[in-house]
């Protein structure tokens, strides 16, 4: 073969060879490993998918089983690695490669693989590098993707959870690869066209519906008094002060806290339609209460949630919705929207060093990163000014010519003072640079670096790093705030009380907030069943949580 | 729009029953300033046993004992603290449940109130709380033949579990939130002896169809169905106590009866809504959904689910 | 289980009348704390039995602290604790300062 | 002993007690009236269909009048672990048993139990332990939980839990510690007639619930007994 059609070429052939088992694009549940195996060719690269939320569960059981001798050597270019078949393969040989985002679940057999030398890594990457990359140098070959239904064209509905498909079929079907859905039913005429047919080669019929986890459900009845007064200090201290009308959220206790107190607290201090107006956020069910309290105008979704599709379905001047009625959701879009379009991101981490670097790796997890690094990092690329940005570059720059001066994203970890069995949040150096150097890793997993950093949350108070003017100054900030930690008793007290008088310590006295009023009784709903009952029952929460 | 249950900006937040401790159940439950302790945590009557399994000790043992007013009525009351140890029977918290129904032998208060929250018997204490809980079934049938109702309250945490279900089947009315759990065995202890094939204690749902306190309100396990609010397990304890039935042979005649039937008309049924659907429910899956005033109009409806038969 | 005893002077009585308070639960992550208006007016004893060991350093800061901000002179003060973090010690010694000023 | 010697010994003049699906019900002669016998055998479970009918037993001969003793003979599983017992009201039928024998005592039925073999749990509660007073007799086996289960429910090792049963009857299974916690009040000799014996449980049946008494001075429970006193004579309204 000569000439520019290499490629196009070759992609015929493999779609030839799946065609035999198939009937037309559709393929029953039976035929995966065949099809599999006719499709796909040594050195592949291949897009399995699967991020924090949805999963081509059935798909990835498929490969999983396919024959080492046939399929091997694969480099799997994928968000997530998340069931157990996605390290099963690199254990069978059937993988060798790995580029990846995120990998909750399997963070601790990762590292082991990693450590023992049976995967080869190319790098850990944000969502959004990830996604750039599939466009550049990680273009897939094939992928394997998942959706609510299809029609026998290949026409592709993906259902509340769209999530990366559109990104993987974009970067797999116009550079001449192959792309396999797997739905959970083949229907005459889908709801709504998500991906249209011919970017889909084969349909396959699921055994079940491809699985969702239930990441961003927060459970109110677990909150506590701790993470409530954390909150009314974000409110009071950040959200107030800033006016921060554009945000993104983390998945914890401390933000979901938040989240319950603005139609209470907040609401209190006159602050409704003054901040938390429009969000990059998934339907986190503790944002209900806020929702149908009129606090919220409109909200863009990384994915859906489990148990939230009614609901969205019947709030569509919130959220966005498809002629069919309900979510469409879009994870490159909506990371790209935390980036660019959002005034702060907060979140949650694991461990916070004396510079303000964050990780929520430990010794032997890597738990990848997600999109987290995406909405907490300054975005240099900014060129529009808000109200809140502008503050925020205000108080960074303590030198240079105003006239130049550009604003700064906020960044806020929110975090107690002490995790879970009494493991301090703040350390002298992060597990993350001993886990790089065990398993060779170039750059250290860093979640959130120290300048990117603007604002640290802990029940003792609040450090705004913006304000510091040196090394020193930031780290007394840091021991400030960081209680009864070693860490946090190493502190020079006498210097963070200057810090204090600056403004840049501050207590929840400081702030007008009576720690012992931060009360349960704060919270707009106490319990999931509260939340459903906020929803006007529209809210159907999954098993795991309910109590009645 | 919906119905808004729940909006604390407007009415303020009534204080949940099953959030609450034990001590601010019985705060809210008596007359105010009503409520005197005996053996208080003062007094530091502390479990003997759990310093030799290096476990922390509670100054009341998770027990508090009591007098006080019920609406201007003299009560006696007992509660147990669900978040200590599970609410489970050791020895000296068993020991004040039964000093208290002995003392209201000879003291004839308008009731006995028993909070239950409690995962059954202390496993520390094992052979205490078993006994003890023994001790107390017969005490509440002693109260009960000589006129003083015994009204168990359940809507905490924990529950009424193990020896907590049969003491609560002992007692002349129970009250129950739809948090509230009544049952012997609880879904974990079926779920590793029998397997999850025979009870999946992860589906919260199926817990609650098989042990919730819309169960047992339904098939006449609990009399009477309570908000998950101190306020309204106030009121549901007043409407009880008048309502007692008598300790007496043609009391277990009906309890006989009414059992032997339970087993004749839904001993084939695998699933709660398959026993709601026999007893006329319409639509059985919507009942765990349903508000409270749905449920008592639901119940109003059904007529069968009240009885004396305890 | 293992006993710590701290023993402050402060420099005023702790306001209010009331002879006792007991704020708290002994769970997992929490604890209890009985207060009892039972020592000299600028007197403050405080006794833990804890289940964590080690942390002798970390309850004496919290203990130190909550004396020099809430003066609890005249308190004796006992706490069950079932592992809490600090912060929540400290929260319960608050509430607890605060149930004894009424 | 096994049920069967154990009803042979107590009626050697021929009885009409029957054992059916575990459950053992019946009659017998016994000091110039009748004594009534009901239990469980074989280790079984005890579930909401056991304990009706063993109930619905009690009641019979609560229902005869007279004042026949009842005899609740056991050796039984614990509760029976289902779905199916719960989704009914286990705790209703269980407590329901303890109620018709409680209520048969206070009738002047008086109730003896007699554990001969294991017991556990509710069912050993809604039995056994709702007599007026009980009895063992060597080889019974009663407790709460086995140390196996002790040990994975507290994350104790099983060599410490062994050592620490030795001395701490409150915890520990076996008949000696439910004598040694006041809730077995003797243990009966297998080699003399058990007529005899019972017949000399029930002349000495104490009036009142005498458990934390023996407790205290079996030094198996240590507190109970002042425990419950001081809540007596302190008790009061204002």
């Amino acid at each position: 073969m000569s000439g520019w059609g290499r490629e196009r070429a070759a992609r015929d052939a493999r779609i030839e060879a799946g065609r035999a088992h198939a009937a037309g694009k559709v393929v029953t549940a039976a035929n995966v490993v065949a099809l599999l195996e006719a499709i796909l060719q040594p050195g592949d690269r291949v897009c399995l998918e699967g991020d924090n939320q949805k999963q081509a569960d059935c798909l990835a059981r498929g490969l999983s089983q396919c024959d080492p001798a046939r399929v091997h050597d694969l480099h799997m270019v994928q968000s997530g690695i998340v069931l157990p078949e996605h390290l099963d393969i690199f254990e069978q040989g059937i993988a060798r490669r790995l580029d990846y985002s995120y990998s909750g679940p399997q963070g601790g057999r990762i590292a082991r693989m990693l450590y023992g030398g049976q995967i080869e890594l190319g790098a850990v990457h944000t969502y959004l590098e990830l996604f750039a990359r599939y466009f550049v140098d990680l273009t897939p070959n094939v992928a394997l993707i998942a959706g609510v239904s299809a029609d026998r064209d290949g026409n592709l509905y993906t259902g509340p959870n769209t999530e990366d498909t559109p990104t993987v079929v974009e970067a797999t079907a116009f550079k001449n690869g192959v792309v396999v859905a797997q739905v959970n039913e083949i229907v005459d005429r889908v709801p709504r066209v998500d991906i249209p047919g011919d970017r889909i080669d084969f349909v396959v019929e699921a055994d079940r519906p491809f699985y969702v986890e239930p990441l961003f459900t927060r459970d109110p009845a677990a909150m506590t008094e701790t993470q409530i007064l954390m909150a009314m200090m974000a409110i009071k201290g950040i959200y107030a002060e800033y006016g921060i009308r554009r945000l993104n959220h983390g998945i914890g206790f401390g933000t979901a806290a938040i989240e319950l107190l603005l139609p209470t607290y907040a609401e209190r201090l006159g602050l409704k339609g003054q901040i938390a107006t429009h969000w990059a956020l998934n339907p986190h069910p503790t944002l209900i209460p806020a929702i149908e309290s009129g606090w919220v105008k409109q909200v863009h979704c990384f994915g859906s949630e489990v148990g939230m599709d009614r609901y969205i379905r019947e709030r569509s001047d919130i959220f966005f919705t498809g002629a069919d009625g309900s979510l469409r959701s879009n994870r490159a879009f909506c990371q790209t929207a935390g980036l660019y379009a959002c005034d702060l991101f907060i979140g949650s981490t694991l461990q916070i060093d004396l510079a303000g670097h964050s990780s929520t790796v430990t010794q032997n997890r890597v738990a990848g990163f997600g999109g987290a690094p995406n909405m907490g990092s300054d975005p240099h690329g900014r060129r529009h000014p808000s109200d809140t940005w502008m503050k925020a570059g205000r108080e960074a720059q303590a030198t240079g010519d105003p006239a130049l001066m550009r604003g700064r994203k906020l960044v806020v970890q929110i975090v107690e003072t002490f995790g879970e069995g009494l493991v301090p949040a703040f350390v002298e150096q992060l597990d993350a640079l001993e886990l790089a150097r065990k398993i060779g890793l170039e750059l250290a997993p860093v979640m959130v670096y120290a300048d990117d950093v603007t604002h640290i949350v802990t029940e003792e108070g609040i450090a705004n790093l913006l304000l510091c003017r040196t090394a020193d100054e930031r780290e007394q900030a840091i021991r400030g705030v960081a209680g009864y930690t070693e860490i946090g008793r190493g502190r020079d007290r006498a210097m963070v009380e200057r810090l204090r008088q600056r403004g840049i310590v501050r207590r929840p006295e400081d702030l007008g907030i009576e720690p012992l009023d931060a009360d349960r009784s704060l919270l707009a709903a106490r319990s999931i069943k509260d939340l459903v009952h906020w929803s006007g029952g529209l809210y159907e929460p999954p098993a795991k949580f309910r109590n009645w | 729009m919906s119905e808004r249950i729940i909006d604390p900006a407007a009415k303020g937040w009534a204080t949940s029953w099953y959030e609450a401790s034990a001590r601010a159940r019985i705060d809210g439950l008596l007359d105010a300033g009503s409520f005197r302790e005996v053996i208080g945590p003062e007094q530091r009557q502390m479990s003997p046993h759990l310093p030799l399994f290096d476990l922390p000790r509670a100054f009341d043992d998770g027990m508090i004992v009591g007098s006080g007013r019920l609406d201007g009525k003299p009560v006696l009351v007992a509660a147990q603290e669900g978040r200590f140890m599970g609410g489970a029977f050791g020895e000296v918290h068993g020991a004040k449940l039964v000093g208290l129904l002995r003392a209201a032998l000879a003291l004839k208060p308008d009731a006995v109130l028993i909070l239950f929250d409690t995962g059954g018997v202390r496993l520390q204490e094992a052979n205490a709380g078993e006994t003890a809980i023994a001790e107390v079934m017969r005490a509440i049938t002693k109260l009960r033949a000589a006129g003083v109702p015994v009204i168990g309250l359940i809507g905490g945490r924990a529950g009424a579990y193990g020896g907590g279900g049969l003491i609560a089947g002992t007692c002349s009315r129970l009250v129950v939130s739809e948090g509230g759990r009544i049952s012997v065995s609880g879904p974990e202890v079926i779920e590793t002896n029998k397997g999850a094939e025979e009870f999946d204690s992860r589906d919260r749902a199926l817990v609650w169809r098989t042990m919730g306190g819309k169960h047992r309100r339904l098939i006449g396990g609990a009399d009477a169905y309570a908000d998950d609010t101190v306020a309204a397990f106030r009121q549901a304890a007043l409407d009880q106590i008048g309502r007692a039935p008598a300790f007496d042979l043609a009391t277990l005649e009906a309890e006989q009866a009414r059992l032997e039937q339970r087993l004749t008309r839904f001993g084939d049924c695998r699933d709660g809504t398959e026993i709601w659907a026999r007893l006329g429910v319409n639509d059985p899956e919507a009942v765990p959904a349903l508000t409270t005033a749905a449920f008592d109009t639901l119940l109003a409806s059904l007529g069968e689910t009240t009885h004396d038969a305890r | 289980m293992e006993k710590l005893s701290f023993r402050h002077t402060t420099q005023r009585a702790l306001a209010g009348a009331k002879a006792q308070a007991i704020t708290g639960v002994v769970a997992s992550g929490n604890l209890e704390v009985l207060l009892e208006r039972a020592l000299a007016p600028t007197e403050c004893t405080v006794e833990i039995e804890t289940p964590i060991r080690g942390y002798g350093e970390v309850w004496a800061a919290v203990v130190a602290d909550f004396v020099a901000r809430s003066q609890p002179g005249g308190l004796r003060i006992t706490i069950n604790d079932g592992g809490a973090r600090p912060d929540t010690v400290s929260l319960r010694l608050l509430q607890g300062a605060r149930l004894m000023e009424v | 002993m096994t049920l069967a010697e154990i009803i042979a010994s107590l009626f050697p003049e021929g009885h009409s007690v029957t054992v059916a699906e575990g459950l053992v019900n019946g009659e017998g002669p016994f000091r110039g009236g009748r004594l009534a016998v009901i239990g469980i055998d074989g280790d079984t479970a005890l579930g909401v269909d056991g304990a009706c009918r063993l109930a619905g037993y009690v009641l019979d001969v609560v229902r005869r009048g007279g004042a026949a003793p009842i005899l609740v003979a056991i050796d039984s599983d614990s509760q029976r672990m289902s779905r199916r017992d719960e989704l009914l009201g286990l705790n209703e039928y269980l407590a329901h048993l303890a109620k018709t024998l409680l209520l048969a005592d206070a009738h002047g039925h008086p109730t003896v139990g007699l554990i001969y073999g294991h017991s556990a749990a509710g069912a050993f509660i809604a039995t056994a332990l709702a007599t007026r007073v009980l009895v063992g007799l060597p080889g019974a086996n009663p407790s709460v939980m086995d140390l196996p289960s002790v040990a994975r429910v507290t994350k104790l090792p099983l060599d410490r839990l062994e050592a620490m049963a030795k001395d701490t009857p409150v915890f520990a299974p076996g008949l000696d510690n439910m004598v040694r916690t006041g809730a077995v009040q003797a243990v009966l000799d297998p080699d003399q007639p058990l007529a005899e014996q019972i017949a000399a449980v029930i002349d000495a049946l104490p009036a009142d619930d005498t458990r934390d008494r023996a407790g205290r001075e079996r030094g198996g429970r240590p507190v109970a007994e002042a425990i419950a006193a001081q809540v007596v004579r302190e008790a009061a309204f204002g």
